[in-house]
């Protein structure tokens, strides 16, 4: 009886990778991680943004003939572009105007699209179905020739740009609120709620918005990594912020002039650029996969 | 079916109605007069009042409106202002350039994305899958410019395998292309990924497992056809964005499509030719979203049950 | 006779199914003409398989959902027409306990605040309610220190319970019970069960139960009603309409329950196919295609609900009945 | 002795992020050919992943321990590609939710013909007509029609059919059905039993029957084994269980089943422990009415009790001192 073949099989839909080890509990834990560390991330970038004007070498917008198109050097950390200004200084000036355009738009995104999708979504029927057409017939043109047409509308300016860029991105965010209100509005509490003799507004303020606020922290965060995209782009065909202002987008434009001679003028705002979403992006990953119910087991 | 099909064309048909609107209020949504802002402060009064009443503005708006769609549906696009050329003949001649850079970017986006998305999905948690995935999510921070912009300097500066920048050949067809391919298979690994894990977590794939059918034959036919249904609509979007022109590509490169005659239309003002664009776009939209809903008919039997499910 | 707490007259409910805008709208009746009532203390069951309209029986009546026709008459008033307000005003005496004690209760509010909600709803002074609260939370069974925590604590079971509270809180005279135990395990069931018998000893309540489970109904319920596509076939005291089935379908239920004796002896009546489609019925008697005593008849007219010793039953086998009564 | 399973010290463990926890323990059972074995217990008992464990169905985080040994071959140490010739040939499974089990994207014909496919390899024409006659035998009439379906136009009792179609495609010598009828209305729920009960008669099938509903155990089985908190607390003949059943949570879960005659139904107290946090002594001792000191120590060995039941119960237990090696499994 006490002569149990002792036999170790493991279930059937493993992976066979004996080249791949298997990240014990990678999942959870790794977004929890990268949330922590893209969050400090943004942190450190926020604070550059603040006190970047301290903290930079230069003038931002002073031109220096004596030294132009210098490659990185201990007096230049990244060197100088055409008109001898010193690009590091640029950079660190640029994360201001990035953070602030960007967080801007979000936030005109956020505030008309949330009202949008829970309206939409509550009141139903008939202003439903004008909004989302309206909303359809918007995103039938890419956000970024919304932006543009936005911003021709209007002309090229940083104000501007992040009007076109926060109009642009309203109907993808009302239509994700929209849904996630609809989930919550559909749930078996909001209708046990109703049973009891709930007035709305008590509905949707302690029932429908508690439950979509970490969807619309996760969109939120998602979205500013578009706008600093959306952002940079504009600066980069001209349309957003005009020189001198040193935004990082301008910046690559100025820079693309001199490729074969100053390698260092198109690549260190792209990086910026790219870190600075890329923190944004794993912070809206992470988030959304802490808050996904699927994930919560 | 049929009746899956007609709604959406009657809802496609709505949004290019909406698209029409949009343009056309296009000229009216500039602060100021548009007349003044299109000639510019030097032009004389006179010269203020010809444009005006050729471009019909002194009509009561609905009545512009109408003449505006007339002179649309039979071809008109008026004319730009910059090359005072028809817009149409403009916009036609550019066309084929863009739809030959949309193509090629998201034939390699397939590809890739899909590529490493199974992989992905198939050894998952594993450091392949962490290494794809981290790939996937720089593809989706990187500026499209500036990707375009370092693969220049590399390819053609540093090693001068490829031309620059300007012509329409397949030489130069390359760089945009990749660089298309490589920021659109991000997005699309990411979501053939968690697609592919999700639908591997369905019950039916444990029947599958059940009837003892081996891992590739899972893989491929249980698993993927169902993926497919979200990586289509996606794919089919790219698309559409893509052929009214990889605006800011088509600037990096200095690619002759419609993204670069939409920026030098938009820093111009060129009011009439930004109308045409923005049509066009509304136009190439509608007609992918047909084509996607098409597909899905054809991979997703259930599509009947959805409309009816929405019509509630 | 005292008139009836809660009386349902010729009740009817369409779903409108569209298809999209160039469709005609395709209309799916759920509720067909429901007459149905319940007396002061009394539990009246309803029973039948999913797609028969017992759920929106229920939502109806407490005008979760506005009916299309017919009279709703709760306490000798008739809510069928009242206005928003004038309907919340009766849910303080009508409350709704819900099948799935998993998705009625909001994870983020702690089990005080989900139970406070009632009161708030209904004006209940701020200086009575924390009393109310823990009275009501220890009747069903449960103590003051779970106020403060929140419902993924708590199993099955207890969340049950802390839904009947939420119903129970504001003394209601009726309760109605939607599927209140299919969710749960049958050792927690029971006790569900005993607990609702309690209550309404209790406080009197009147219920209407609503499940599919025919054991359950049989245990709980006073009078029974079974339904069948959106329509009540059969309608009696328990003792009469378990011991004595009348309608073909109902006798086919009772034997396909399947239960935990060896050496049942029952002749079981197995039906072939499947429901109809609610949005496709077969005309005439609903049941007719799947009716093992179905008539000529049976196929065209539709069989209409008539009484005799207090067993009401819509089956043209027993039509005379009627004729019967009324020479 | 002609047991077409047997089982020994099955132990299936999940390692989670929050530690490893053991679902099933030490479980044995048996099933001859030809039987029809219930395994009842209420929800998170472990009978559900007793059933996949037996397919080893199970995701790569479960380690199972013991033995299978299913006609002579121990399932356990087989490789993947044996065992896969095993699944949906020799044992092939029913699962609870026919909406969700079938593929929606795939026609029915394709999805019953792969099976066939897989393991037979016979022509494209003989399978299109065994798919036929499979559908004809599980009783759709329409089989032509039915066969070029997809899943989501059918009922739940069709989708069901179609799975046994899928399931008995081999005329596997085991079926193991995981709460078959549990989302069935009870009119379809008997058609489907009848049709489990009269296949397994015509090809000669054991079956596992997974249920947590004793009424569908005394309508379809010949042999009874109870879980509780992944333990088998009582094995005994269907009769003998029903008519005199052993085990206090037995007993309790039979009391509780409604009937009208009891004005008030018996109830077992507290909730099921959670696999996180078993008791350490038996596992039913927080809830037994009939709970004696020992119970809360040790937990009891399975054994027999007469010649129709086993049971783990120390009421049951004449030698109290008996050694066991079952009795110190913390949670």
């Amino acid at each position: 009886m006490n002569e149990v073949t002792k036999t170790v099989a493991h279930g059937a839909t493993q992976a066979k990778s004996p080249i791949f080890p298997k990240l014990a509990f990678w999942g959870k834990i790794k977004q929890q991680r990268a949330a922590k560390l893209s969050l400090m991330v943004l942190l450190l970038i926020s604070v550059i943004g603040i006190i970047g004007p301290w903290i930079a070498p230069y003038d931002p917008t002073e031109s220096n003939y004596e030294a132009f198109l210098q490659g990185p050097s201990a007096k230049h950390v990244l060197g100088t572009d055409a008109i001898g200004r010193d690009l590091f200084s640029r950079i660190l000036y640029g994360t201001r105007v990035t953070l602030v355009v960007a967080v801007m738009a979000v936030g005109i995104t956020v505030a008309a699209g949330t009202m949008i999708g829970v309206i939409s979504a509550y009141v139903g029927g008939f202003i439903d179905h004008l909004l989302m057409r309206i909303m359809d017939i918007l995103l039938a043109l890419p956000g970024i020739i919304l932006a543009l047409a936005i911003v021709a509308a209007l002309g090229p300016s940083q104000t501007n740009a992040m009007i076109a860029i926060g109009i642009s991105s309203i109907p993808s965010f009302a239509r994700l609120i929209r849904a996630a209100t609809l989930v919550i509005m559909s749930s078996g509490y909001v209708e046990a709620s109703r049973s009891i003799g709930t007035p709305s507004w008590w509905i949707i303020l302690f029932q429908v918005l508690p439950n979509i606020t970490n969807v619309l922290f996760v969109y939120m965060t998602l979205f500013v990594g578009g706008a600093i995209l959306d952002t940079a782009a504009l600066g980069f065909i001209g349309l957003g912020a005009q020189p001198p202002t040193p935004e990082w987008g301008t910046m690559l434009n100025e820079g693309k002039d001199y490729l074969s001679d100053a390698w260092w003028l198109a690549t260190y705002p792209g990086l910026a650029i790219t870190i600075v979403v890329l923190a944004v992006n794993r912070l809206g990953d992470a988030l959304r996969d802490i808050f996904d119910p699927r994930t919560q087991k | 079916m049929k009746q899956y099909l007609l709604n959406r064309m009657l809802s496609g048909v709505i949004v290019l109605l909406g698209i029409s609107i949009f343009s056309f209020a296009l000229v009216h949504f500039i602060p100021g007069d548009p007349v003044r802002i299109m000639l510019g402060e030097k032009a004389t009064k006179a010269q203020v009042e010809q444009l005006r009443e050729q471009m019909g503005l002194n009509q009561p708006l609905p009545h512009q409106y109408l003449t505006y769609i007339e002179k649309v549906i039979q071809g008109d696009f008026g004319t730009s202002l910059q090359t005072e050329r028809p817009v149409i003949v403009e916009i036609m001649e550019r066309f084929p350039a863009t739809v030959k850079l949309a193509f090629a970017g998201i034939g390699i986006a397939v590809v890739i994305g899909l590529t490493m998305g199974i992989i992905a999905a198939k050894y998952k948690n594993t450091l392949l899958d962490f290494m794809l995935m981290a790939a996937a999510s720089i593809g989706l921070s990187l500026p499209s410019f500036w990707l375009g912009l370092i693969i220049i300097m590399l390819f053609s500066v540093q090693l001068g395998w490829f031309p620059i920048a300007g012509g329409t050949g397949w030489k130069d067809l390359v760089l945009p292309a990749c660089t298309l391919g490589v920021l659109s298979s991000a997005m699309i690994s990411r979501l053939t990924r968690s697609g592919m894990v999700e639908v591997l977590s369905h019950d039916y794939i444990r029947t599958a497992r059940a009837k003892g059918l081996r891992e590739s034959i899972i893989l491929f036919r249980h698993a993927l056809c169902n993926v497919m249904i979200p990586v289509v609509t996606v794919v089919g979007l790219q698309i559409a964005t893509l052929l009214g022109g990889a605006v800011i590509i088509e600037q990096v490169f200095n690619w002759p499509g419609i993204g670069t005659l939409a920026i030098r239309a938009i820093s111009a003002r060129d009011i009439p030719m930004i109308q045409g664009i923005v049509l066009l776009m509304g136009f190439v939209y509608v007609v992918v979203n047909m084509m996607v809903d098409l597909l899905y008919g054809l991979i997703d039997p259930r599509v009947d049950l959805i409309t009816e499910k929405e019509g509630r | 006779m005292t008139t009836p707490i809660l009386e349902v007259k010729g009740l009817c409910k369409l779903f409108r199914m569209k298809k999209g805008w160039l469709q005609q709208p395709h209309y799916v009746h759920a509720l067909n003409g429901i007459d149905v009532s319940v007396y002061e203390g009394e539990t009246l069951g309803i029973v039948g398989e999913s797609g028969c309209g017992k759920s929106t029986l229920g939502k109806c009546i407490l005008r979760l959902l506005d009916p299309v026709q017919g009279e709703i008459r709760f306490q000798g008033n008739e809510i069928g027409k009242m206005n928003k307000n004038e309907v919340r005003a009766v849910r303080r005496n009508m409350q709704m306990v819900f099948q799935n004690p998993f998705e009625t209760l909001n994870p983020k509010l702690t089990i005080g605040h989900i139970l406070t909600e009632p009161l708030i709803a209904h004006c209940v002074p701020r200086e009575q309610r924390q009393a109310l609260l823990e009275e009501t939370i220890e009747i069903v069974g449960m103590s003051k220190q779970h106020l403060s925590r929140y419902p993924h604590e708590f199993s099955g079971g207890q969340r049950q319970r802390i839904g009947i509270a939420r119903a129970l809180i504001l003394r209601p005279k009726l309760i109605i019970a939607d599927e209140p135990v299919s969710a749960l395990d049958v050792s927690i069931q029971s006790q569900i069960l005993n607990l609702l018998q309690d209550l309404q000893e209790q406080f009197s309540l009147t219920y209407v139960f609503i499940s599919h489970d025919l054991s359950v109904v049989e245990h709980i319920a006073d009078k029974v009603a079974v339904m069948y596509l959106g329509e009540i076939i059969e309608f009696a005291e328990k003792e009469k309409l378990f011991g004595r089935p009348l309608h073909p379908y109902t006798q086919a239920l009772l034997s396909a329950k399947p239960i935990t004796d060896p050496d049942d002896t029952r002749e079981q009546i197995v039906l072939s196919g499947d429901l109809p489609s609610p949005s496709n019925p077969p005309e005439g008697c609903k049941f007719h295609p799947r009716c093992r005593s179905r008539m000529e008849i049976c196929k065209v007219e539709l069989p209409k609900l008539s009484e005799k010793e207090g067993h009401s039953v819509a089956c043209h086998l027993y039509q005379s009945f009627a004729a019967i009564d009324s020479s | 002795m002609d047991n077409v399973l047997e089982v020994t010290g099955l132990t299936t463990r999940f390692s989670k992020e929050s530690g490893t926890i053991t679902v099933v323990d030490q479980l044995d059972l048996h099933v001859k050919r030809g039987e029809t074995l219930g395994i009842v217990g209420e929800s998170g008992c472990g009978k559900s992943a007793t059933s996949l464990s037996l397919m080893r169905l199970l995701d790569n985080n479960a380690t199972l321990t013991g033995s299978i040994r299913f006609n002579g071959k121990e399932v356990l140490t087989l490789s993947e590609a044996e065992m896969r010739s095993l699944r949906g040939k020799e044992m092939a499974m029913i699962f609870q939710e026919p909406m969700h089990s079938l593929n929606p994207v795939l026609t029915i014909g394709r999805q019953i013909s792969e099976v066939l496919h897989e393991h037979e390899g016979d022509s494209k024409a003989a399978v299109k007509q065994r798919v036929l006659d499979l559908l004809t035998v599980v009783g759709i009439s329409r089989a032509e029609e039915i066969y070029r379906d997809y899943p989501h136009r059918l009922s739940g009792g069709m989708r069901q059919r179609v799975m046994i179609a899928m399931a008995i495609a081999c005329n596997p010598s085991l079926l193991i059905a995981d709460e078959p009828t549990t989302a069935l209305d009870v009119t379809i729920q008997a058609q489907i039993l009848n049709l489990i009960k009269k296949i397994r008669k015509d090809i000669g099938m054991s079956v596992i029957m997974i249920t947590h509903d004793l009424g569908v155990v005394a309508e379809v089985c010949d042999r009874v084994m109870v879980m509780y908190a992944g333990q088998a607390i009582e094995t005994a003949d269907v009769r003998s269980l029903l008519r005199n059943p052993k085990h206090p949570y037995t007993v309790g879960l039979l009391q509780s089943t409604p009937r009208q005659r009891a004005k008030r139904l018996h109830s077992i107290k507290g909730s099921v422990p959670t696999s996180e946090n078993k008791p350490n002594g038996c596992r039913f001792a927080p809830r037994c009415d009939r709970v004696m000191t020992i119970c809360w120590e040790r937990n009891p060995v399975f054994h027999p009790v007469d010649q129709h039941s086993s049971c783990r119960c120390w009421l049951f237990t004449q030698d109290k001192d008996h050694d066991q090696e079952s009795s110190v499994v913390g949670g």
